[in-house]
């Protein structure tokens, strides 16, 4: 397998830009200037980056509550996120969704979801439309670990089955919903032998290594742009951080977050992989990163300083006509 | 003229809008049925009521889609269709099956427009059968309209007749917004008067029935033809009202009522849902608050008790507001003061 | 293996009752009489009675719309539910509920359910109520191949394995959810393999043998009973009716349903086996179908002839107290 | 005396009644924590807003049950657990999600009684949190009480103070009909005096907080505390009130309203949900039919918007109904006539 530098450069900028994200997000957080609250995607950039790079705009993607990940590695703008999770006039949203609700049709995001197996339905929905409008695109349903013991969830999967829809289930599986660990609440211990037993072919991923990812991503959308139906795919991963900001994480092992830190960094992983294979070179990586680090401050000032919605918002956007 | 029943007008509505525009498809339930079946025989069923025979085998399987028992899933792909550009006309074979998928409905579908900032649209609309009088029992009959609309970002469409039905339903897909499309089951064999062709009725415009003056009735759906009735026994003693039927409730035409209550000052609303939180208590509620000093008696709210709706015939009967309970219900009304 | 003469006969008895029960009810539906709509349980009596002659008063079971036969199996008092069906003061429910919600809580009858997927997330709870009272007693959930794609019936099963709940998943697979075949709908073609996905024993059987019903489920209660968890059995089976009465069947081939009666009727396949093993005579058997067409009669004459219940019970059993 | 914040009331009320009844468990998400995770350290959660704090390692993982995300399992489950002879009470983490299991709530637990003739009874309390007010965007933040007070069969209480909430819990648990019990998120640190051990509040009872003579305020949940603040204003110009609250919404003290109605003649209804077919619309509605002639000025029904809840701080304040909105409504109101 070889892999073109420029490729290579946007898989790293895409995963640097959601760890920048989130990272700082966390800092800011402690400001309390950012409203609601934030569920970070810290540790997983890999499944996002690795799932997304398979896709076109004009392919669908469903989100989560952990959606700032899909949102970036999808294509939406950094700075019109970080004002919308500033809850600012001029976010993706206009300040009405937030964190939990950023969406952009024109990226093919089709928003996060505040509702565990809220997304799943609705991908299936848009692998419909391009069965329909039979343009080859298909759709993409991420979910977490969690996720797979939603009804709404199972419902979605065989009804992709049965009608060959080009959908693609992605459960991040990050070893824990909220508070509560995966080993205890998929009594299966396995959400890809679910999806078999829906009657779709389904692996288990390495979601800390952005090639793993993005190869099980691959056979998933060969066979979905074919027209053979749906695939789902397991990556294994770990979050950096609570459930959401504030989560003192009392059910894990107090070394469990650094110890993955340590290990489990896709980031890490990915520029061992690409230096070492020679693909591209420290000084490559480290570029990105600098060039990272000075986009999001920018949103982050830019989000700071923006100016709120006005009250006469408030009653728009309701409906289109009414 | 031609008469056609609700059912049939409303397959007319879904045969000219599928005609019309390539992005409207219908997915449910048997909506073609006999998929996997044995006799090889599609379109076995045209939807459990009849009202989707025909499409399949004029539109194909692409864009009329059977689906598996997953209501969360019909109602999640419909949304998701309509934000990938499709108009898609979703069946949830009763209303009262609500209750496994109301998340998509509600949580979803409702609030996309708004929690995007405007920037998208979900131009569904969800077609149910409604209400009770034929004994189907508890979970199956019930009047769920007040739930959906209470919901900002719905709209909620209650025909009473066939003709209305037809343009309503062409409107609802035509409409940008989630369209819940409350289809009663007592009716779907009852003929109105259909023109051929196309033709719509707008949203938030309520039909008058008929005019009069010693009071206002607003009726919902099915309550229309009983509230009719009671009015041509009214009449052999010259009592005469406005009979309003507001066609949607979501938006609604109050304006209208307020109107005719500067008239008649008393009002009469019939509603087949249980009383609380009901829209006839949110129809009184309004005139409570807007049209108070045209109100010269208090307002009758005339619905079903506070109890699920029961099976035996008489039991049925009795839960359901008939002609002579509004026709007892308006006298009372008449001496009030 | 051997069976008791005992055993037999009510086992018998009980499949005959269900079948004279629901061959009576097509007859009569088409006098008008009867309210309602009405789905009959004609061919599938072995697995009703295989199941429950697995079970007593004090073991659950929830039921579907097509409730009749688990209700019959699970000793609902017959003149009660001929009564209910009609709309009766004196029926099982005073005539409130009506063929699709019959329930006994005396006889472990959760109630039959309109609901597709309703039944399920009850019976788990009834079975953790066993594990609670520590009462060795079991909760089975009765659905058909159509419910085996409702999104609720999947979180039961789910719950079931992680409370590790004595529950046992009964999927009657009669080919067909409404008009529409289980080959389209059942997108994996098979339920058992679903619930191998969520991690529990799953076994296909014959549902035309009361046999091979009885045996799957001595497995599966045994199971639950000691505590290991629940289980599914799929009984492969034919209904002989419409799905509801007025049905045409346009989807059924249109020798189907008498080839079905011919080759796949459980009762037949019953005496033919207890007759060639000698376990019973047909005396035997003939006096049984004597006795219950005598008993259904009784039931028929005395739910046409009974009482309505009066308006004043409308506004009656909404609350305890309010 | 003591004081105690909502979230400790609601517990301690948990803890004293399953110390009292061993048919009473606790199931729902997180409502311990830790199963499955890598601390060993069990109760890691006591419910995402602590309100089940402790009640694992007391009573034990049998009647104390963490659940995976299955909400129609959940409320099934109490429903079958009930029907089984338990009285489970099952936490809804947040009342948005109703939509992923309504079906459990209003087509099952509600109706069963109904249903089967009245020989069973389906003694479940769902507790759930509720409200705006914490930017948690249109999920997380919504007033579904109308919902649920439109269906026949279930209680549904909105405790407006630690007090009262301790007092209604354990009336709830208790009763034999199925309960919803909304937890205004907002309330949850709010303290209040609360006695120890038991002590239950009648349901259908209102609580008149003030007593006064120029309006009605009819106050639900945390909106009580901003009448209080707007009365507070108000008396500095002698303005006082009736400020009702009915604590639950079915049933519903609807005579206290109309008693206060004899004496003042002026309502303001304050609702933390939308307009339409709300609690404010049914309690106005309900006036307008059997209190009208009390009645001296059009009904205010002071809400949030036909929307759902905004994110945004600024946007979000424009929406709740706040202590300045109410107070220029009442005075507003008593200009009416
Ligand atoms: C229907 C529903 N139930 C519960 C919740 C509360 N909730 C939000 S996130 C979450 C855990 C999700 O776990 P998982 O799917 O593994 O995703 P992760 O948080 O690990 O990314 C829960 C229970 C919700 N938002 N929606
Ligand atoms: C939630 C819900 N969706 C749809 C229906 C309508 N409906 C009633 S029975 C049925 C088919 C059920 O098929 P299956 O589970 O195979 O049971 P069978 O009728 O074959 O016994 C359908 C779609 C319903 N009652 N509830
Ligand atoms: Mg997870
Ligand atoms: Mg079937």
């Amino acid at each position: 397998m070889v892999f073109e530098r420029d490729f290579l450069i946007r898989a790293y900028r895409q995963m640097r830009t959601i760890r920048d994200f989130e990272e700082r997000l966390h800092l800011e957080i402690q400001t309390g200037e950012i409203p609601g609250f934030t569920h970070l995607y810290s540790g997983q950039e890999a499944v996002a980056v690795g799932v997304c790079e398979r896709l076109t705009d004009q392919d669908w993607i469903a989100s989560t509550h952990r959606g700032h990940g899909h949102c970036i590695a999808k294509g939406c703008d950094v700075t019109g996120m970080m004002l919308e999770i500033y809850g600012r006039a001029d976010g993706l949203c206009k300040g009405k969704g937030g964190s939990m609700h950023i969406a952009d049709m024109s990226k093919g995001m089709l928003g996060a979801n505040a509702i565990v197996g809220g997304g799943p339905p609705i991908a299936v929905g848009a692998a419909i439309a391009c069965k329909v409008q039979k343009n080859g695109h298909v759709a993409v349903a991420f979910g977490g670990d969690g996720s797979a013991n939603q009804g709404t969830v199972f419902e979605a999967m065989n009804l992709a089955v049965v009608l060959k829809a080009p959908a693609i289930f992605v459960f991040e599986n990050n070893g824990y919903s909220e508070h509560t660990g995966a080993d205890y609440a998929v009594g299966s211990k396995d959400i890809a032998g679910r999806a078999r037993g829906f009657g779709m072919p389904a692996e288990v991923c390495d979601g800390g290594d952005f090639f793993s990812v993005y190869e099980a991503m691959g056979r998933a959308t060969l066979r979905a742009r074919r027209g053979e139906g749906p695939s789902t795919i397991e990556p294994r991963t770990t979050r950096f951080f609570g459930h959401f900001e504030g989560d003192p994480m009392l059910y894990r092992a107090k070394d469990e977050v650094a110890r993955h830190r340590a290990t489990l960094d896709c980031l890490q992983n990915f520029r061992q992989r690409v230096t070492s294979e020679a693909w591209l070179s420290d000084a490559d990586l480290d570029a990105i990163d600098q060039d990272v680090a000075t986009q999001i401050d920018t949103a982050v000032t830019t989000a700071r300083s923006a100016a709120p919605p006005s009250p006469a918002e408030l009653e728009t956007d309701v409906y289109v006509s009414y | 003229m031609r008469q056609l029943s609700m059912r049939d007008a409303i397959n007319e509505a879904l045969h000219l809008e599928m005609e019309r525009d390539a992005r409207v498809i219908v997915l449910g339930e048997d909506v073609s049925g006999g998929a996997g079946g044995t006799s090889g025989q599609r379109d076995a069923a045209g939807g459990v009521f009849g009202v989707t025979k025909g499409l399949l085998p004029r539109f194909g399987e692409e864009r009329v889609i059977d689906t598996p028992i997953s209501e969360s899933a019909i109602v999640g792909a419909a949304n998701g269709a309509a934000l990938a550009g499709l108009r898609p006309v979703a069946e949830l074979m009763f209303a009262d099956f609500l209750g496994v998928c109301f998340d998509q409905v509600f949580n979803q579908a409702a609030k996309f427009r708004y929690m995007f900032g405007g920037k998208t649209a979900c131009p569904i609309v969800i077609r149910t059968a409604t209400g009770a009088g034929m004994n189907m029992g508890a979970q199956h009959s019930q009047s769920m309209y007040a739930m959906v609309t209470g919901v900002p970002g719905l709209k909620v469409v209650v025909p009473s007749n066939a003709y209305d039905a037809k343009g309503l339903m062409l409107t609802a897909i035509r409409d940008d917004d989630p369209v819940i499309f409350f289809e009663h089951k007592a009716l779907y064999p009852r003929k109105s008067v259909v023109p051929e062709g196309d033709y719509t009725i707008p949203f938030g415009e309520a039909n008058i029935v008929r005019q009069g003056e010693h009071l206002t009735i607003v009726a919902i759906g099915r309550m229309v033809s009983f509230a009719e009735k009671a009015l041509d026994a009214l009449a052999k003693d010259g009592i005469t009202a406005d009979l309003i039927d507001p066609r949607t409730l979501s938006p609604l035409d109050d304006e209208t009522i307020y109107e005719s209550l500067e008239g008649t000052g008393r009002l009469m609303i019939i509603d087949e849902s249980p009383p609380r939180c009901s829209v006839a208590a949110d129809i009184a509620g309004l005139v409570a608050s807007n049209a108070f000093h045209a109100l010269r008696a208090p307002v009758v709210q005339l619905t079903p008790p506070h109890t699920p709706v029961p099976f035996a015939r008489e039991l049925e009967r009795a839960y359901i507001p008939g002609p002579q309970a509004i026709e007892a219900a308006a006298r009372q009304l008449l001496k009030a003061g």
